[in-house]
């Protein structure tokens, strides 16, 4: 089983029409090769699940520019103007989704759960279509849970297997699309042989990757 | 007031409903500012909805390290004893109410305590991020901000923008006051210096009652 | 058959089954002695799940690591290339489906493919630990057993005792045969040596139905 | 603020009718020290909440044997002879939960969730009582949160702020139960001074915990 591919390999999985998650928290270490190969494959028509767009210029927010996306599902959109323009003008459905919500969502598809129930969104535009459940004299938003065929990670130290190590501020929604996408993809900033990272450290275990690209 | 004083004077007082020991989360804007002023003797841990706690200050130019960003995107540095996890345990630290304070601009803020603060609809739609799982499940609410916008009162009777969440609101503090949210209303507690009681209510679009303790507002 | 060959018999043929990086659960007692029956050329993961995978030998007596047991409390070992997790992340992996193959043993399973192994009420009541969320959740469940207790049948048309879980067993390994459950009933696939189908069907209280293409069971 | 305190201060936060959290997986790793001084001080007529009750010997097992238990929310409790008596004897009112479905329902106190929604026990004893939500036409159970006064855990590496490093398989449930309880107490095998930790390695952070004790 070797899980380490080159970006064409990995980019060649992705078709027109697929839900994709990609990882990172406003452009803080996207997986920049993978998009960058994307942008240049023009795969398209895509429904895109990440917590925001990034801006224009770096990561998730040149696959906005490039209308590649269709439909997006994310938290927050104000640092990319082009995702406001392109949602006003008609051209991308975009579905708002409280930050928590939106990881635990994620959560709750890779951990076979029917969904989460939250206080967040009670009495807002978010309550909208979805099924309020009282438990104990409080009320509930239930949540479903968020997969994709494709997830697009990115991780700090990656061994052959597949093990994880994140890094700082970029662990975010990365171990949790790891959970939850038919295909896990991650590109790493450094690939390891296996038994270099110590058990304790592993914060997504290879089980969940299927591939492993070089993000050198 | 000059506007960077002014937004100062809203900073250092809103600084003082910190406690020691206190887990914090400050909003983009107005309220980073508050991390400035923390009064001595109180140590406050800051949390960044995007995946740690224990943020420090902004590093040297040079310094900055494109793996830690807070939830603006900004370049910051985490101090010793802080640590990192990811966003769903981020917003367990959130939703479970284990921050003791968010502090957040508003568009709107009335009567209830309802919050409207993350879209203009058909002007700005930037989307919520954490602000709506941040003030459901935050122990405490501060609202801080200018107490109108361009002339235009933004403490009203009624939200009329999309709210952010319902009866979230704690405190409200302003250039011109301090106002408590009470099941009662909006209890005026403190008035700004060279600010009368007329004035802030005619900045105000809400019914103010006017605390028996009404005091100065300082910093 | 002498009792713990018959025991390694069909721990062979439960092996058989595992293919080449599978991640795979093993209860207690039985199904743990799959592991030492893998083929060449096959690596499997072993996930325990009070919160690791890659599962590695008991460890020399004397090198015990009071840090490191397995379910059943046991001390083992750890591979290079495994990882600790805490519990709701244990159960993540189980209950989300990146469980390949689960392993366990039944006091009842019927025609259904329904399993009872947590109880006897008034008797055995151990708890069902993992097992529910095990079968549940895992791609492929296999029960491993003896055909009969006691020369009473345990593979039933109906389970008696109270469920582990429903309609969740998809293969059915014994010293007799393996018997596959489909939408159709419990299929018999291969037979033991020395075994005929009359043997089989006369120790299962449930109709078998014989495939086509019955083997013999080889391990 | 100083978390350290003695044992002795720590089991005197213990009253009796309380409900506790304790943290560990078959003995390996309860909180030994601080459970010894609650056999001494024999708090009684405690709610357990507890993977399991241990070997009648070892940790918790000990409060079983001592009968300073009445209400017992467990996964397992075929390891110690003594809680399936008392629970026939109808001197120990015990509730069994699948291990997974108590993992997730603590984690669900700590996350301010409502309940989640699990196939688990779906169709068995398990089910009775409860409520079946059906999302995009599959059942699950809806379980709810679980809480405590007190959590007492134990941690491996644990620094004066009460960030927290466990080590290998005694990491268990003591993550979770540090984020759903008023009170969390952890018992650590070192205490170290702040900073000593690495931010990435910290698994529970102090702000969920409110005392240590040393283990040693």
């Amino acid at each position: 089983m070797n899980k380490v591919i080159s970006v064409k390999e990995a980019v060649d999985m992705i078709h027109d029409g697929m839900t994709i998650m990609i990882g990172g928290f406003l452009g803080c270490k996207n997986p920049f090769k993978l998009i960058d190969a994307m942008v240049e494959k023009g795969v398209k028509d895509l429904t895109l699940i990440a917590n925001d767009t990034s801006f224009p210029d770096i990561g998730i927010g040149k696959l906005i520019v490039n209308k590649q996306i269709k439909k997006l599902i994310a938290s927050h959109i104000g640092t990319n103007r082009e995702t406001g323009n392109q949602m006003n003008a008609g051209e991308l459905e975009v579905e708002l989704v409280p930050q928590g919500t939106l990881a635990e969502r994620i959560r709750a598809a890779g951990a076979g759960l029917g969904g989460i129930l939250t206080p967040t969104g009670l009495g807002t535009v978010v309550q909208e279509g979805k099924t309020i459940i009282n438990v104990d004299g409080k009320d509930y938003l239930l949540e479903k849970p968020l997969r994709a065929e494709v997830a697009l990670i990115v991780g700090a130290v990656v061994d052959k297997k597949g093990n994880i190590k994140y890094k700082k501020a970029t662990r975010n929604f990365n171990p949790l699309m790891a959970t939850a996408a038919d295909i896990v993809i991650v590109e790493a900033d450094e690939i390891v042989e296996v038994g270099t990272i110590d058990p304790d450290d592993v914060m997504t275990p290879g089980l969940f990757v299927d591939y492993i690209v070089s993000g050198r | 007031m000059d506007k960077n004083l002014e937004k100062e004077f809203i900073a250092k007082r809103v600084a003082k409903e910190l406690k020691d020991g206190d887990v914090v989360n400050l909003g983009i804007g107005l309220p980073t500012l508050v991390a400035n002023f923390v009064p001595e003797g109180v140590e406050i841990t800051l949390q960044s909805e995007n995946g740690f706690v224990g943020m420090g200050p902004v590093p040297n130019e040079g310094e900055e390290d494109p793996y830690l960003v807070n939830a603006g995107g900004q370049y910051v540095t985490i101090n010793p004893g802080g640590a990192f996890f990811d966003s769903a345990f981020s917003f367990l630290i959130i939703r479970g109410g284990h921050v003791d304070v968010t502090v957040l601009g508003a568009l709107e803020v009335d009567e209830e305590g309802n919050l409207a603060n993350w879209m203009i609809p058909g002007k700005m739609v930037p989307g919520m991020g954490g602000a709506m799982d941040l003030v459901t499940g935050a122990k405490k609410v501060i609202v801080a901000m200018n107490h109108t916008a361009k002339g235009a009162p933004k403490i009203l009777k009624k939200c009329r923008l999309p709210l952010t969440a319902v009866k979230c609101v704690n405190l409200i503090i302003t250039e011109m006051g301090v106002i408590e949210v009470t099941d009662k209303g909006l209890v005026l507690k403190e008035i700004a210096p060279e600010v009368t009681i007329e004035d802030v209510q005619n900045a105000t679009e809400a019914q103010l009652i006017i605390s028996d303790d009404l005091k100065l507002m300082e910093v």
